[in-house]
């Protein structure tokens, strides 16, 4: 299959820096020109969320009045007030400290850290302090908190705005950890981890804010229970025979992408959005590769220590007899995030994706 | 070599300006009832007693290292008795002790951190009003201003205590607190315990300016040096600033100047950068003499010394219970590892327990 | 709800209340030669057409973004023109161009960073004395203190000069720096520009006691509140404070108060969160204007506006050659990505190299 | 070999809280009773660093007068005075950000971080700032760093005390990780490290600094070549035929321990010491693998996400077809760190180690 190499050539994923960049998506799997993007359905789960729980709060760097750089919270202070919504002095690890006190008042905080690289400087308050507080209280402080972290690449931003930190994060106990790869997936699982009673670490795909869907998103004062899998399942995006691509957040459509092409010669690829990356759906990655024999997991993150390799070792530890070529991993290099227009050529291409699709099957 | 770090100038065994004042609290004209005061004695000597307990329980091996707090007992028994119990919150560092003692905490319980049982305690922080210990030094601030926050926005009367250390002052956390406590005007009192050391480290060397009272300033916000010996002008102050806290006046800082007459914790060696001399100069600022001192010429106590007598007795009972407490207190069921980590375990946590199990069963 | 955060009473188009000063600068007495004068004129109107031609530049879809400085050019100018530039060094934020213009930086490269080929720029930082653009609020301020604290273990008279913003004066890096400078009697002078929004956020929402300057007291040091739009003004103090420093006098804290008359970045829209009114005020200071109209007054420059016409002249070439450089630039080889991680390369960078330039021939 | 199950219960590794700690390894393969311990090993290379290198710097908190914690810098201060060896307020991401300072101004600063637990609040400089200012710069700042932490658990400590952060910091581009294991390793890997022009961390295995061997340690003024692997190189610690056990720092003693135990049933283990977390030695790796056909790899983190996971990856990306078993992970579970009594149920005790190299022979 190596013409598939060629096929996509030049093609990478697309560059969504402007809120137009939905449009240059049209030949894209899950591409729609209508319904809401990523964003309106966040800031609708937001909206509901505020709504169905007078304990929620969301609140962070200009995520009030200006309703946050991405405006994902655009118009929830006018809606739900400037106690429920507000802004907060730039300061990440005293948001994330203050969220902790807020969740032993009982309240249950939604902050929101303006760019992933931004994270680090609260590293502290979310390890020593949010993620363990209940343990150390013994279940006295339980800390139900979203935080919301607009995450990975792919958007030609400046240093430090397209960091992968699912790797950190799941390495801490405590932690839940998610990150959404569609309209309809972010809706559902911000819903689910505000209700979740543990933190929740929310890694947003900025590069597929302005994807859209045809989807119609609930009313905020919707009582309709949610259509969810428990927390800690993946979703096959796409079902097939030959190998799985594992991969989440924005990387899904770029797999969606790379099945799609790959189809063309016949290669059949699953491909299995794990969305929670804590806890890690080992069930679902193992029933996959029962079924393909074959597995390539797909990140934007460094190579070394990333979550890619936390999957490939379940992987050999439950489907040794049953894994036809050693699981590969795509990945960012393990170099420091580059600037514009080396951005794509650091986050894994369709070429390189399937590059690898290639070398599993020829294993 | 133009100005050297200030370590180069310093002489060894001069390490503190402020001579300790020796002098008895002042009782004329105070509205504080002699019930109080007696409370106020009371508790710096059970606290006192607690505290060489502890380090005695650490000589025999119970405990692995205990951070003693001699010397301390005005600053906090004054700050904590200034408390609602009903609706006030404080939160501790690790040397809190006569704190906890103050507020009633079962002292088995908080000894059990001591111990090494649970690093939190083994007490009820919600009912007790004391959030679980904490090691971070600077970490829980921030913490005190979202539980404050929590109650500004609950509309309910409650009031943080935040609690730390001169040390503490230099770390980004506190300033991060601080600034958005004078911002929110959150009902939070910071209550500064500057005992002169941060381990090694003299004020010299770590409170630029001297003074951490002054910072109050840069925030609008009320700043008090207080002299952290007089256990009556550290409980009138903190319960002003609580009672303009609590009416809405937002945050002040309280520096309550003292001295950690006993080493930083028992694995400490204080001849290695601090001279005895000045202990022993401290050591005559005793807090409890200078209250009982001013409670017998007041006629607060009788002239007989029975109270000092009464009270000591039942602050050995206290010590003794403690000890008997500790020293049969069960360590936690390994399975507790396992059960505080989420509200509902995960798959792979369950999976983990159960090897854990195997394995102890085997082992 | 007894006293809400401060959001809720704030009044969306009253955000600031200082007048913007309109009057011209004092010449009166200086001791400032007519050559800085019009050196600090002609740098300031350089870096307005910088300004205007790189947001152009981001218009016209060259660059992905900018963050314009227009209002802050006295700020910026009249405390990089006081340095040495043989010995201090400038530590900016991502909007400090004005400063690089100053310090007589390459254009081309500075713009590199907007231009995403770069994230720190592709200037000479060592020779151009101003270390790479730094993305993170209130990074870099600490490197200034370590880059200070190194000049004097050198014994050479260097001093550092720390730009940061009204936003970051809330982030933790930046006490712990002022405190460390402090103890250390390190030679470095704190810049501060408050221009009055850090982002959407106003002061009010963010500078706890509303000044930063009054911040200074509390580590021991001056502090210096200045019309940041009076480059005299703003050049004579910074020169001041560099001498204190550089003489072994230790750091001071300058606040420099201008305001932002842009967009936070071009990606921004001030009608979500401030006046048009206030805006047009304080266009009405412009910096620029301020200093001519005295100059022309005191007869520094000719009274036949030739002067300002041949300044606009060069500025405009400046600008046009900067545009013209930034529009051929190349954008670095793929290779840099590997080449400046470690100063050795290791065996597994090595392996990512040789696989990334294999997908690169392939693709 | 289910027997062996049984050999060593109830003797984990060694409680190291007092320096009599090694009195209780008489049993333990490299336990002696003479010769320096690894604090010593480590103090003589920081005095070789001082003294071979003008530049070098010492700082951190309580490293000057007191000599740190563990005294691992005792007496430098009096030796190289208190320019070079100094402390610094408390104040991490501070400390932090003063070497990046001080990196630029061409000093070779060495850090000491208190505690593993107290890096947290320096990730943001140590991540966005140390890891990437020579990338930022294009090599004009190289960073010359050797952050040296006491690291992962064993010790009874207090919360916060026993973190394993290599995982976080492998995942890093831009940095280097080494764990050394006994006092041999390291006095040349601290010699290593600091002799490298990038920045390294230095995880000391506290739970062995009062582990002894008889070795002679070169004095400061030493000019012998240095007898070491090249970085990156990782160590037969134990040639073994029947399957590999990989790990670092502590856990080197506590695998030695289990290949004596396994030895007496005729199982012969290798035992692998990777030294090196970052570069990670993979073609060590896979030629120990390619000689036993099966692979262990034990670590004190918990597991997901874990170091383990690359190791893992690494060797099923190397050997799928000589890999016999899966690899094995034996490490501490994903839940915070506990305290005391359960630190070793947590921790990789003898049985569980002894159970994972069953399970892989039985495979
Ligand atoms: C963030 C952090 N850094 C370092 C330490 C190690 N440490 C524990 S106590 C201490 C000194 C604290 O001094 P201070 O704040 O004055 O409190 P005190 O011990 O005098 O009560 C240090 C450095 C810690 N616990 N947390
Ligand atoms: C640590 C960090 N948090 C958040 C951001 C996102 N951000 C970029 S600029 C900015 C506002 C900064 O305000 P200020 O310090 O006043 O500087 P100004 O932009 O006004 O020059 C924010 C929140 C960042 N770059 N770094
Ligand atoms: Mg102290
Ligand atoms: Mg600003």
């Amino acid at each position: 299959m190596s013409q598939l190499l060629h096929a996509d050539s030049g093609q990478g994923p697309g560059t969504a820096v402007s809120a137009s960049a939905s449009a240059s998506a049209s030949r894209r799997p899950e591409a729609h020109h209508e319904g809401p993007d990523l964003r309106q359905a966040l800031n609708a789960a937001l909206d509901r969320a505020l709504t169905e729980d007078p304990r929620t709060l969301v609140l962070g760097e200009d995520v009030g009045r200006l309703g946050g750089v991405f405006r994902v919270t655009a118009g929830l202070q006018e809606r739900h007030g400037h106690h429920r919504v507000f802004d907060t002095p730039l300061a990440e690890s005293g948001i994330m400290g203050l969220c902790v006190g807020l969740a032993m008042q009982g309240w249950r905080p939604i902050p929101e850290l303006q760019f992933d690289g931004f994270a680090y400087p609260a590293v502290d308050q979310i390890v020593n302090q949010l993620a363990r507080m209940r343990y150390r209280s013994r279940g006295a402080f339980p800390m139900p908190v979203t935080l919301r972290l607009p995450s990975f690449g792919g958007i030609q931003a400046p240093e430090h705005h397209g960091e992968s930190l699912e790797s950190l994060f799941a390495h801490v106990p405590g932690l839940n950890v998610v990150a959404p790869s569609t309209p309809a997936e972010a809706y559902t699982l911000l819903l689910q981890s505000v209700r979740c009673d543990d933190p929740v670490i929310f890694l947003e795909p900025k590069a597929r804010y302005w994807d859209r869907e045809q989807i119609q998103l609930p009313p905020p004062d919707s009582t309709q229970e949610l259509d969810a899998a428990p927390l800690g399942t993946s979703r096959v995006a796409r079902p097939g025979r030959h190998a799985t691509l594992v991969c989440w957040g924005s990387m899904v459509r770029t797999c969606l992408e790379v099945a799609e092409l790959a189809a063309e010669d016949g290669v059949d690829l699953e491909v299995l959005d794990l969305r929670w990356l804590k806890p890690l759906d080992t069930a679902g990655l193992a029933a996959s590769v029962a079924r393909t024999g074959r597995a390539v997991v797909v990140h934007e993150a460094p190579l070394t220590a990333g979550l890619g390799a936390e999957v490939s070792a379940r992987l050999m530890e439950r489907c040794f007899g049953e894994l036809r070529a050693p699981v590969q991993r795509v990945s960012g290099f393990d170099v420091p995030y580059p600037a514009g227009p080396l951005e794509h050529q650091y986050l894994p291409t369709l070429d390189r994706i399937l590059l690898a699709v290639q070398h599993t099957l020829e294993f | 070599m133009s100005s050297p770090p200030r370590d180069q100038d310093r002489n060894a065994s001069s390490t503190t300006d402020a001579t300790p004042p020796t002098h008895p609290v002042d009782l004329t004209g105070t509205d504080v009832s002699p019930e109080v005061l007696r409370a106020l004695y009371r508790d710096m000597v059970y606290a006192r007693h607690l505290d060489d307990e502890a380090v005695a329980l650490q000589r025999q091996g119970v405990f692995p290292a205990y951070v003693p707090l001699r010397g301390q007992e005005a600053a906090q028994v004054g700050s904590a008795a200034a408390m609602d119990r009903t609706s006030d919150f404080a939160f501790p560092t690790y040397r809190e002790m006569a704190v906890a003692v103050t507020l009633g905490v079962d002292m088995v319980g908080y000894m059990a951190s001591h111990r090494a049982l649970w690093h939190g305690g083994l007490y009820d922080p919600s009912r007790s009003r004391l959030a679980p210990i904490n090691a971070v030094v600077g970490g829980p601030v921030p913490h005190a201003v979202g539980w404050a926050l929590g109650a500004q926005l609950d509309g309910t009367p409650g009031c943080a205590l935040a609690y730390f250390g001169d040390g503490a002052s230099s770390e980004g956390d506190v300033h991060e607190a601080m600034n958005m406590a004078a911002v929110f005007q959150a009902p939070v009192v910071f209550l500064c315990q500057n005992n002169q050391w941060a381990l090694s480290v003299p004020n010299r060397d770590q409170v630029a300016g001297g003074s951490i009272a002054a910072r109050a300033a840069g925030y609008g916000m009320p700043g008090h040096e207080v002299d952290g010996n007089d256990v009556l002008a550290v409980y009138t102050t903190t319960r002003a600033a609580l009672a303009r806290a609590r009416s809405g006046g937002g945050p002040s800082l309280i520096e309550a100047r003292t001295y950690r007459l006993g080493p930083h914790s028992t694995s400490d060696d204080t001849r290695r950068y601090r001279s005895e001399d000045t202990e022993r100069q401290w050591a005559r600022a005793d807090p409890i003499e200078r209250l009982y001192t001013a409670m017998l010429a007041a006629g607060t106590v009788p002239g007989d010394d029975s109270f000092a007598a009464e009270v000591r007795e039942q602050a050995q009972e206290a010590a003794a219970s403690m000890r008997a407490g500790v020293r049969v207190a069960p360590p936690p069921s390994g399975e507790e590892m396992f059960t505080h980590v989420f509200s509902e375990p995960t798959d792979e946590l369950l999976r983990q327990q159960r090897a854990w199990r195997e394995e102890v069963e085997l082992g």
